[in-house]
């Protein structure tokens, strides 16, 4: 049984075709992040999963349940919005303890649970602050907290860190993962941001104009982008306009190149993505395959990885190294560097 | 760096401006409160001597004391009306998100702009004075003018306030959380609006209070409001007058001092009340 | 989902509410629309007959004439002055973010809650009214009565426009660009600052042009201005006070109009304009 | 000469010392990036140099001239907002052009110009739009254009991508820093942001409660922290939290291991920074020095690297490893790193 299940899902807001028969699937206790850019349909996806909005046709299942007769309420999904939707007039305990005192839950079991799950969002000394006065990591901690509460059968997040700091974002973020993986909830993520989605989640869903493009794993997503609008989308990739000649010869610029399945693919132009860190340096007198030699134009430090601009013939492409060694290279210099015939894909030129 | 001596010249040029303006408020206020203390004040630039008389003969005369009443009535039931209209009618404008909708509010907002109080007295005066049946001299219809006249005043921050907790996530919030609408709006929408609404009841109150020309119309000598009683006061004697405005004056100020301090318990500032939700 | 059965009661609520509003407002200025064409209006629900001859006497008579051409005369000069007091005044506040100024500029938006016009002009009777020399009666004394009354509904859509802008930031960035203040004033501030000054303008506009408690009160009978005169024309014939009141909707409405044609030359919306820089 | 230079300066707003005492020199065309969390006075700072701010005390000089006396219109300051605080009423054009009309220039040098700078930011197809209908990251490429419009001695920037999306800020940062290299004119950045700091300057200045904590080159900041604030600021590190024996020996919970220069330490107690990349695999039977052997706790995946978390004994450390390897490490497993005694660096425990 599923956690949560789309069958050709539709939904036009006007004339503007929002969702275009979406099929998805998400397995219990499955973390699944839906990327894309704004304006995609991931958003009004979610909210038809919620219950906000009604699918025009197709039909949403939640543990195998249909909820389309289902109101917002009798879903019980848990939701946290992007602005947080704290209740400004109640304090963070009270906050947490809406949904179950909703349920008329008895007093004390109400106490004992929002305190167990203030404390597992690290905010128990937080308890009777005004939400108005926590930080905006704290308030979607409280909002988390409060998603959490009345136990959902699913959670669904709403771009929750975009509006957040870059250190807190990073935080924030582990932490979700955690909190997820020990409760075990069935988990929406809705992010435009592709390292998010890839951190996170255990399977990504990457979608564009109301359609689900490509879904898999971070891992598959990210090394075997189907089209070259996920491979530009999720990561840096260097593009590569090659020639696939019969027979499964490869060439770039008149360079020879060897690439795996080549030689199953219809001769004509395709498009050779290589991600930069898989460009390896070697040395000088190296005899590996498809090796590209230019010069470096210049360097970018990102932290645990410099990033380095490498001009191959007319053409620059980029290269990530680890910041591993003391020496750097400068612009000018020349670096040489390969790929495995395994790290290349070939995607049509449309 | 920044008070140059050009904007030196300007922010003074602020400041004498607000001077100003109290001096033109401030002065005449206090002349009147000299004068209801007064004994005579006539061909002089002060009153001369010191009395209570004024203040005795106002509150033994039946005719004033009947009409504060009738005016804190009329303001009270005003005020409570626009809430009740106004609450449902932004809570549709802000939720629904409709353009016909948005366009009836702005109409409603822009009515006391373009239909001056004497224009819709004089109409009401032609629409409810039948031939063997008038409403006209009652205070209910007054009330009702009062509620029509005020109501964009109270429309105002409630929306700007809905704006401000964006009601409409806030509602989705607790959905999912299980609660239904009476619980919503029980503990969710009524406690986060009222900033809103107290400026909107306190605005639409002094505003009813001290209206006087739409009650000087409408009303008749059985159903006068405290502004029309106050303006016949001047025939009387000028000491007189004076101690009446100031009865005008004072329960002006206790009202803003109440809806201040009830406020206060809602913990609320000053300015989220004066200033309701929004900006 | 949302419409709930609930839900529905409550928007119809709303509506009908929006509904009952028009009813109050439109009606009565259909029949006075219908009563300044009709011969007669003597215990009879409608009036009787079609005639111009009320619009003909009104416009043949000096006394009305004259008054409307001073109303306008008052109400322009009141817009004016206010937006010349208020756009420093507002500056200040903004720029300077001082406590204190913070404050005054709290106390003046309040006054007109606090103190009712009639209290005003009783005020301002007393003050003005000195043995041997006198400002009542005349229009210059209406005129700052006026400006003084309407002030706030002036300073609160400019100061909403500058904070909508973020004035400071854009002033740092002018200034970082080498413009001096009168460049940054004139080219920035101003074009920036068209929708809380028309909005303003509108509003303290429509209201001088209608007000008449301070009106009646303050001018004399060479000096009163339209909404006083109109009101005696009750007095003459219902027909002809009819068409008086219809006079003064006209202009109004032309006024609205004018101000919002005048924002579309700066591109502004409709929006814009009636409800400030702000919300 | 040095573009900018900060000389003993200190500013207090009321009690709260914003700057104190405040030595800093900015090489002319330097690009320099101000890194600090929110409060450490690095928007002070700014605000100082640009003029709207007058420091208490100390001396600030531009091009060598000291700029106490002149107005912020006379420093010829180009200035970058948060909020991009273009001018509403104007187009694009009009907002670039806004400096050099004050200047009276000729129209004609006005156009060529202005057409010149949109060029430059890519947005020549933008001249006569609105800047409200401009996306975020195209209204701050007008106000980039248009603090250079001046030809300013000084470029400041005060966060200025931190309201823009993960993929906007990303593109915006490369080319902030491709127009500052071509036009050679001397910058100062100002970000929370590490990631955006190490990437984007040439060197930078690393502040905490009004004061320079660390000043150098990214890869001297990143990899030699003076503080343990810095080391945990900058980039993700670990701390291992060692003793240091008379003669130079390290021992982290009795396991012993080698770091450069800990021989000429004081003994005690002490902290051990590695960051997470200067961890390499090493295998079973390799003989290399400061071996450690743990456990796979979790993985995180982040586009070119991922980040492992490694449990050695009953403390957890982190491990960064390049996305070039096609299997995976999963919870559970075992895994040999190791680092070399020039990658460590011990700082005095507090």
């Amino acid at each position: 049984m599923s956690g949560v299940e789309l069958r050709n899902v539709t939904k036009a807001f006007g004339k503007a075709v929002a969702v275009r028969n979406l099929d998805l699937t998400v397995g219990k206790g499955e973390f699944l992040a839906l990327l894309g850019p704004s304006g995609c349909g991931k958003t009004t996806t979610l909210r038809m999963i919620a219950g906000f909005t009604r699918p025009d046709s197709g039909e949403i299942l939640i543990d195998g349940q249909p909820v389309s007769s289902l109101s917002v309420r009798e879903r019980r999904v848990g939701i946290v919005f992007q602005s947080y939707a704290l209740f400004p007039n109640m304090t963070a305990f009270e906050n947490i303890a809406f949904g179950l005192r909703v349920r008329k839950l008895p007093e004390e079991e109400v106490r004992s649970r929002v305190f167990r799950l203030l404390e597992m969002v690290g905010l128990e000394d937080k308890a009777n602050a005004n939400c108005r006065q926590l930080s905006g990591g704290q308030q979607q901690r409280v909002a988390l907290a409060r998603a959490l509460a009345i136990e959902p059968r699913v959670l669904l997040l709403d771009e929750p860190l975009s509006a957040l700091d870059a250190k807190v974002r990073n935080s924030l973020r582990f932490e979700i993962k955690k909190i997820q993986r020990e409760s075990g909830i069935t988990t929406i993520y809705v992010t435009h941001d592709q390292e998010e989605a890839l951190s996170i989640s255990d399977r990504v869903a990457v979608m564009r104009s109301g359609q689900i493009e490509q879904a898999g794993t971070p891992w598959e997503v990210y090394a075997n982008p189907s089209s070259l609008f996920v491979a530009d989308f999720v990561g840096v990739s260097n593009f590569l306009d090659v020639e696939v000649k019969a027979g499964g010869t490869v060439f770039w610029n008149d360079r020879p190149l060897e690439v795996e399945g080549a030689g199953s693919l219809a001769p004509g132009p395709w498009r050779l993505v290589i991600r930069p860190e898989r460009l390896l340096p070697v040395p000088k007198d190296a005899q590996e395959k498809n090796i590209l030699e230019g010069t470096v134009a210049g360097r970018v430090f990102l932290g645990p990885i410099q990033r380095v601009a490498l001009d191959v013939g007319k053409e620059r492409i980029l290269v990530d190294l680890l910041n591993t060694e003391k020496g750097h290279l400068s612009p000018g210099e020349p670096l040489r560097v390969s790929f495995s015939p395994g790290d290349g894909r070939l995607i049509r030129r449309s | 760096m920044k008070p140059s001596g050009r904007d030196l010249v300007q922010r003074a040029l602020g400041f004498a401006c607000f001077c100003l303006y109290f001096a033109y408020v401030l002065v005449p206020i206090l002349l009147l409160l000299a004068g209801s203390f007064g004994e005579r004040w006539f061909s002089t630039l002060l009153p001369e001597g010191f009395t209570l008389k004024w203040y005795w003969d106002l509150f033994t005369n039946p005719m004033y004391t009947k009409a504060i009443g009738r005016s804190l009535l009329v303001a009270g039931l005003t005020a409570l009306i626009n809430a009740a209209v106004a609450i449902p009618a932004v809570y549709a404008v802000h939720t629904l998100n409709l353009r016909w909708l948005r366009n009836l509010y702005d109409s409603v907002i822009l009515l006391p702009i373009a239909v001056p109080p004497i224009v819709m007295g004089l109409g009401l005066i032609q629409s409810f004075n039948w031939p063997g049946f008038s409403l006209v001299g009652t205070w209910q219809l007054l009330l009702g003018a009062h509620v029509v006249y005020t109501l964009p005043f109270t429309l105002r921050p409630l929306l700007a306030n809905l704006e401000m907790i964006q009601w409409n996530v806030l509602e989705e919030a607790g959905l999912s959380l299980g609660a239904g609408m009476p619980f919503l709006f029980r503990r969710v929408l009524v406690p986060n609006l009222m900033p809103g609404i107290l400026s909107g009841a306190l605005m639409t109150f002094a505003m009813s209070l001290g209206e006087f020309q739409l009650a000087v119309m409408l009303t008749s000598s059985n159903s006068q409001t405290y502004p029309v009683v106050l303006y016949q006061a001047f025939y009387v004697s000028t000491g007189f007058a004076c101690s009446a405005t100031m009865v005008l004056i004072v329960t002006s100020l206790f009202t803003l001092m109440g809806v201040l301090f009830l406020g206060r318990l809602f913990g609320m500032g000053k300015a989220q009340i004066l200033f309701g939700g929004g900006s």
